[in-house]
């Protein structure tokens, strides 16, 4: 056994245990908690798997940020300070039987797979992937290429006049559009309407 | 990561992805069913990330992971926005007291 | 290929070719970002939001419209664009049109209902615009990562838009029950979509047919685990779709978000939503099936076909059935809305049979996309008439809503003495959604259940989709006269509150908006045709 | 991925005693026993530097009967007490959470200093994102301060806790904008890189560089005290208006270590503007840091395990001395801005984050941008005020002074000899590609 598989072991189980944890619990705040620490150990996978910057990301963005809103969310909704809401026997039964089917399925469908056939069938007819592999153990700088939608992991060894391989420059940008119509939805529904008389300011109006 | 299957992390992100749809399904509390849906997008994430790992996905999986992320947190804002609508009109969080709307 | 060259390929490609094919999306960008300085610096005080988003739209239509000439002429290739993640053509290029026209109907009706006062005004209209650009992005997307940006794109700002008015108590649970189950459907679409890509190592929807071909090779059955992972996948893929079409059993959030909502945008979202969804759906089920001729198909594909055909039965039962025991208007046409999904969800299920037809069936590669097309073909009609009749519906749903603050059916009792225009034209709305002749509704059902008949020849099970469609239409004259006979034969009960819509705007804007329905007999032929054009670019 | 430098010498010196993984885990095991010490220490330091500063600004001479006449054995002898006090929890409290919260808090800001690099060798984990990991971390310890205010069962702490999430969450933003000006002109988040490239002559600081990274300081300052939430921005934790705010309901050891960690992330955003803009562990002095981090180096007179550089272990004492100097001296002024200016109100720390702080870090991050494309059109590649280019700069700390770790991270091109023709790229291409070989360590600069 060396290090890295402990660590997996470490941080899969945590993933998985604060996972059905979250799912257990009834006390929403405790979900919470314990979602952050499935969502922490999963970043610590993400580092595992050499995606450092997916999981920094992991954390900046869901842990601190996501969670945080949750958590936020929780305070400004529940009445009492340790509110539970629990669920009826009906409904636990019923989402046991629906974890026991995917998981089931799970064995059935992805966990036969042969993946080493299937990534090699795919690795064989992708003629751009084995030009130029991503043979280091940094991601931040190839990331931030194809973010500019220019991938010189992929097409720096392709010969001149190939079509380019994917780059992200479109979806980077309009996200940022995304978010900023979002932005607006939340803040539009969280604030409280301003006072101000309608006929004075539909006057205005030519 | 050697000595370690693909099968393996697949198998985390499918309990991560079995507990969040247990959580939509079972959870009254609405940031719960909320807490739920972000279980379920760990989950692909993490089958994103480690598909870059071990196939030819390569760099596109954790690209992909980093704007679900993304997408996440701009839903989860207004998800919350929403539910904090919900409970200034109704005075509870409780999706099973959402019924005014049946038919 | 050094860095450098690599640099200036993906510039160059960038500023002369992707920038001018996403023109019609960077313009209504433009128009949010205006919408929003607008306020910012207190314009909006001057020019109101909506005509900003107005002025905004008709740019982007006419950009769209000059790209479909182009495209027509031949001097504007179609093609990926930004490095294959969206893909230009005919089909694109209809789609944007439809959904801008819409959308400037749609900014009419606020306008003249209003809906968004002025100092809210800029937050609806930059909701609305920034849900139409995903659709925008959703009718051309051309890789994974685009589908489910363009769906978040589209979901996150209806879920605002449902709860947009935010003091009522209903408004504000069809959100919350919209945005838990919507978000519930996306997580489970991008788990299906990690598994794909992972499996085929690659996003990009065309490789993604080709991939497909060579993973599972001979095996065509669910003995292979890999084809069942792929089902697997593929069907949380279609969950997610669903959510967005309603399709039963992914439809209940579709009656209490529309009754929630206002039905302005309860309209938006039944028309919108469901004709990009529809574009996507086609680009998914042509990105399995591949468009390669003599690509070998495999019966796993007929085998999806005719799940679709099936999901599209029982959704169009379900939805009148349903539909038999609403009190609520826009519920009724909720459930309306439902069924239709079902109907036109059958021309999709046809072209799957179609295009992936058993050699036997005596179909030739050339005949098989030649049909295919053609049910393509009755899907546009159909969505471009159901654009007018739903509106128009919604619309008078609106109108008489500012007049009477109700949305009951039996509060509409004899309110065709009071505004016969309104009911006159609403009359026309739901004979056309029922589909008798002389509407254009028929035309659009026609087209639908020929390509079903065609379908059939290939597998007998389309029969039976053919045939519930067709005792469908039959089911649906009820409910739908139901009203029509409140509103005409019922006497006013005394006390009730009086209408009266003369010919003001509002009045115009609904005659404007039904008469299409009894004119486009008049242009079917141009119709078709254009639709025709369309559909044959997708095989290409 | 990880390179734990300051663990992988250790390691190898284990090496033949036992496995190496085992080995590694010790070593990283020592280093982070090393880490702690110096987590706990800072807080013992500065809470007696605290009461201090606070007693002479005050006109009064602070803590004189524990250790003599500068009252050195103040903090010990606070701990002794805290330790003593007996650990109360409120019957209302969720006892589970309640008893988590500290040591979520402590472990975030903790976790920070795993890869912050005290000297050019000495970080524990040498990451490529490092800045972007610390920030990441940073927002972390919001999470124990929000759940320990709402777990306490009491409005006062559930209030303190809600205002420190909104203060965090809105604090962060201009704070990442901050750090991420001087990376602009660094080209890289490896927070030892950009440390490296400070060396020499002061003018090289990222606060010199040019006239946006210089005011992106006083901003980062200013947001780094109200993330830590100091005053004048502790309204978290505000006695005139919420008791204690978060911590009312805690008491003994538990209290502490919201302390400790409230001390420890002050010494750690001072430790990164430290790094970003006042140099790292350079002197500022050329014919200082010349001998000491390039010559020293070398120096092996033989002491010591096989591997072990007996110089470069001292170099980098002296470097972390001089790296800790300087954060002591930022969160001394921490503390001076602490008993000198008086308390915001909520609303109005808010507005600060929001209205101001926020749009003028976005203006200098964009007038940080534009710096260098400006420079280059003007004059060449000159992008700074002083006479050496930072292109070659760079170049030039990357040849001779840093170690195999930082070899190109990805080839990006293989430019090697090769003159790069501008006649016939677009002009875009053209700035692309300079500010790309000037902001790019791992180039190799083009010969103009």
């Amino acid at each position: 056994m060396n290090g890295g598989q402990v660590l997996f072991g470490i941080f899969a189980l945590l993933t998985c245990g604060g996972a059905v944890a979250v799912a257990l619990t009834q006390n929403v705040v405790r979900m919470a908690f314990w979602l952050i620490v499935s969502l922490g150990s999963a970043s610590g996978l993400f580092f595992l798997l050499n995606a450092d910057f997916v999981g920094a990301t992991q954390l900046l963005i869901y842990v601190g940020g996501t969670v945080v809103l949750l958590i936020f969310g929780v305070m400004l909704t529940t009445s009492g300070p340790l509110l539970k809401i629990p669920s009826s026997p009906g409904e636990l039964i019923q989402s046991a039987v629906v974890g026991v089917l995917f998981i089931s399925m799970f064995f059935f469908t992805v966990w036969s797979v042969d993946w080493e056939h299937v990534a090699n069938t795919a690795r064989v007819h992708d003629s751009t992937t084995d030009t130029v592999a991503l043979q280091n153990d940094t991601t931040g700088r190839p990331i931030g290429m194809a973010f500019l939608g220019v991938r010189p992991d992929r097409d720096l060894g392709a010969a001149e006049g190939q079509p380019l391989s994917t780059g992200y420059f479109l979806p980077f940008e309009i996200v940022s559009m995304h978010l900023l119509v979002v932005l607006i939805g939340a803040a539009y529904l969280a604030r409280a309407k301003r006072q101000i008389t309608t006929a004075e300011s539909r006057s205005e109006v030519v | 990561m050697e000595g370690v299957d693909l099968k393996l992390f697949l198998l985390v992100g499918a309990v991560l992805f079995v507990c969040g749809v247990i959580c939509m399904t079972s959870k009254r509390n609405g940031i719960g069913v909320l807490i739920g849906v972000e279980l379920v997008l760990n989950a692909a994430n993490l089958n994103f990330v480690a598909f870059s790992r071990y196939t030819p996905l390569g760099l596109d999986g954790q690209i992909m992971a980093l704007f679900v992320i993304v997408l996440a947190a701009a839903e989860a804002a207004v998800a919350l926005a929403i539910a904090l609508n919900f409970y200034n009109n109704h005075l509870t969080i409780d999706v099973d007291r959402a019924d005014e709307l049946r038919g | 290929m050094t860095f450098e060259v690599l640099l200036n390929q993906v510039i160059g490609e960038t500023l002369t070719v992707s920038i001018c094919r996403f023109g019609p999306e960077l313009i209504v960008s433009a128009t949010i970002l205006v919408l929003l300085l607008n306020r910012l610096f207190g314009i909006d005080r001057w020019v109101a939001p909506y005509w900003t988003t107005l002025i905004g739209c008709m740019i982007a239509l006419g950009y769209a419209t000059n790209q479909y000439l182009l495209l027509q002429q031949g001097t504007l290739p179609a093609g990926e664009y930004f490095t294959g993640l969206m893909m230009f053509d005919g089909f694109t290029v209809f789609l944007r049109i439809f959904l801008l026209l819409f959308l400037i109907l749609v900014t009419v009706l606020t306008v003249l209902s209003g809906i968004p006062d002025l100092e809210d005004g800029p937050d609806f209209y930059t909701l609305l615009l920034g849900s139409t650009i995903g659709m925008m992005i959703m009718s051309g997307a051309n890789h994974l990562l685009m589908l489910f940006i363009g769906i978040e794109m589209t979901s996150v700002p209806s879920y605002a838009m449902v709860g947009f008015l935010k003091g009522r108590r209903q408004s504000s649970e069809a959100a919350l029950k919209y945005v838990v189950y919507g978000a519930g459907a996306a997580g489970v679409m991008l788990y299906g979509i990690s598994l794909i890509a992972g499996m085929l190592g690659t996003g990009d929807m065309p490789l993604i047919a080709e991939r497909i071909g060579q993973l599972t090779g001979t095996a065509s059955n669910f003995e292979s685990p890999l084809v069942r992972t792929l089902m697997l996948a593929i069907v949380m893929v279609f969950v997610g779709l669903s959510f967005k079409l309603s399709l039963v059993p992914f439809h209940f959030w579709c009656p209490d978000a529309f009754e929630g909502a206002s039905a302005e945008v309860a309209g938006y979202l039944s028309v919108a939503s469901k004709a990009a969804a529809f574009g996507l759906l086609i680009r998914f089920c042509l990105a399995l099936t591949g468009t390669i001729e003599g690509a070998a198909s495999s019966p796993i594909y007929l085998f999806l076909g005719l799940a679709i055909g099936f999901v599209a039965m029982v959704t169009a039962t379900f939805g009148n059935l349903a539909a038999y025991a609403q009190t609520n208007v826009k519920r009724l046409l909720a459930y309306s809305t439902i069924a239709h999904a079902g109907y036109m969800l059958m021309a999709v299920a046809a072209m799957m049979v179609l295009l992936n037809a058993p050699s036997g069936a005596g179909l030739t590669s050339f005949e098989r996309q030649e049909l295919a097309a053609k049910s393509i073909e009755g899907l546009l009609f159909y969505l471009v008439v159901y654009l007018f009749m739903n509106l128009g519906a919604f619309a008078i749903v609106a109108l008489i809503r500012n007049e009477i603050y109700s949305e009951e059916i039996s509060d509409y009792k004899g309110l065709a003495r009071q505004t016969p225009v309104l009911c006159v034209c609403m009359v026309i709305c739901l004979v056309s959604l029922i589909g008798i002749p002389p509407m254009a509704g028929f035309f659009g059902k026609l087209f639908v259940f020929a390509s079903v008949f065609q379908s059939a020849k290939v597998h007998w099970a389309m029969w039976v989709v053919f045939l519930v469609g067709a005792i469908n239409t039959v089911f649906s004259l009820y409910y739908y006269l139901q009203v029509l006979k409140t509103m005409f034969l019922d006497e006013r009960p005394e006390g009730a509150r009086t209408i009266d819509i003369p010919l003001n705007p509002s009045g115009w804007y609904v005659i404007f908006v039904t008469a299409p329905l009894l004119l486009l007999i008049l242009c079917t032929e141009q119709l078709t045709q254009t639709a025709r054009t369309v559909a044959a670019g997708l095989f290409l | 991925m990880m390179t734990t430098l300051a663990a992988s010498t250790l390691a190898e010196f284990m090496n033949g005693y036992v496995s190496p993984e085992l080995a590694l885990m010790l070593a990283a095991l020592f280093h982070a026993g090393v880490l702690l010490l110096v987590f706990a220490h800072a807080a013992l330091i500065f809470i007696w530097l605290e009461r201090k500063v606070s007693g002479r600004i005050q006109d009064r001479l602070g803590p004189t009967r524990c250790g003599g006449r500068f009252g050195w054995a103040q903090g010990l002898a606070d701990g002794i007490k805290l330790i003593q006090k007996e650990d109360l929890i409120p019957r209302d409290a969720d006892a589970f959470l309640f008893r988590l919260a500290p040591y979520l808090a402590c472990i975030a800001s903790f976790g920070g200093f795993m890869v912050l690099p005290f000297a050019a060798d000495w970080v524990a984990v040498n990451l490529d994102t490092g800045l972007f990991l610390l920030f990441a971390i940073l927002s972390l310890e919001v999470l124990g301060i929000v759940l320990a205010g709402y777990s306490s069962g009491s409005k006062w702490s559930l209030f303190g806790g809600m205002r420190e999430a909104a203060q965090m969450v809105s604090y962060e933003i201009p704070l990442a904008i901050c750090g991420l000006i001087p990376i602009v002109a660094a080209g890289t988040l490896n927070l030892t890189d950009v440390g490296q490239m400070q060396v020499g002559h002061f003018g090289n600081w990222f606060l010199f560089h040019d006239p946006f990274t210089f005011f992106a300081f006083f901003v980062y300052f200013t947001v780094a005290t109200a993330g830590c939430k100091r005053a004048p921005f502790d309204l978290a934790e505000a006695e005139s208006e919420l008791v204690g705010g978060f911590h009312t309901e805690y008491s003994g050891m538990r209290w502490s270590y919201f302390f400790m960690a409230e001390y420890a992330s002050m010494l750690l955003v001072s430790g990164v503007a430290t790094l970003l803009f006042l140099g790292g562990w350079s002197t500022g002095l050329p014919f200082i840091d010349q001998p000491i981090f390039v010559d020293l180096k070398s120096w092996n007179p033989g002491i010591g395990p096989e591997g072990f550089v007996l110089g470069s272990y001292i170099s980098n004492l002296i470097g972390m001395s001089v790296f800790l100097l300087k954060s002591s001296f930022l969160v001394f002024v921490q503390i001076w801005v602490r008993w000198t200016f008086p308390r915001l109100r909520i609303d109005q720390v808010m507005t600060t984050c929001l209205k101001y702080l926020v749009p003028m870090s976005c203006f200098l991050f964009l007038g940080a941008t534009m710096w260098p494309l400006l420079m280059a059109m003007g004059k060449g590649q000159k992008t700074t005020i002083w006479p050496q280019p930072l292109g070659d700069r760079t170049v030039q700390v990357h040849e001779h002074v840093l170690h195999p770790i930082n070899e190109p991270k990805i080839q990006i091109a293989d430019r090697g000899e090769q003159t790069v023709d501008f006649s016939e790229t677009p002009v875009i291409a053209k700035e692309a590609i300079l500010t790309e070989a000037m902001h790019s360590p791992s180039e190799q600069g083009i010969q103009p």
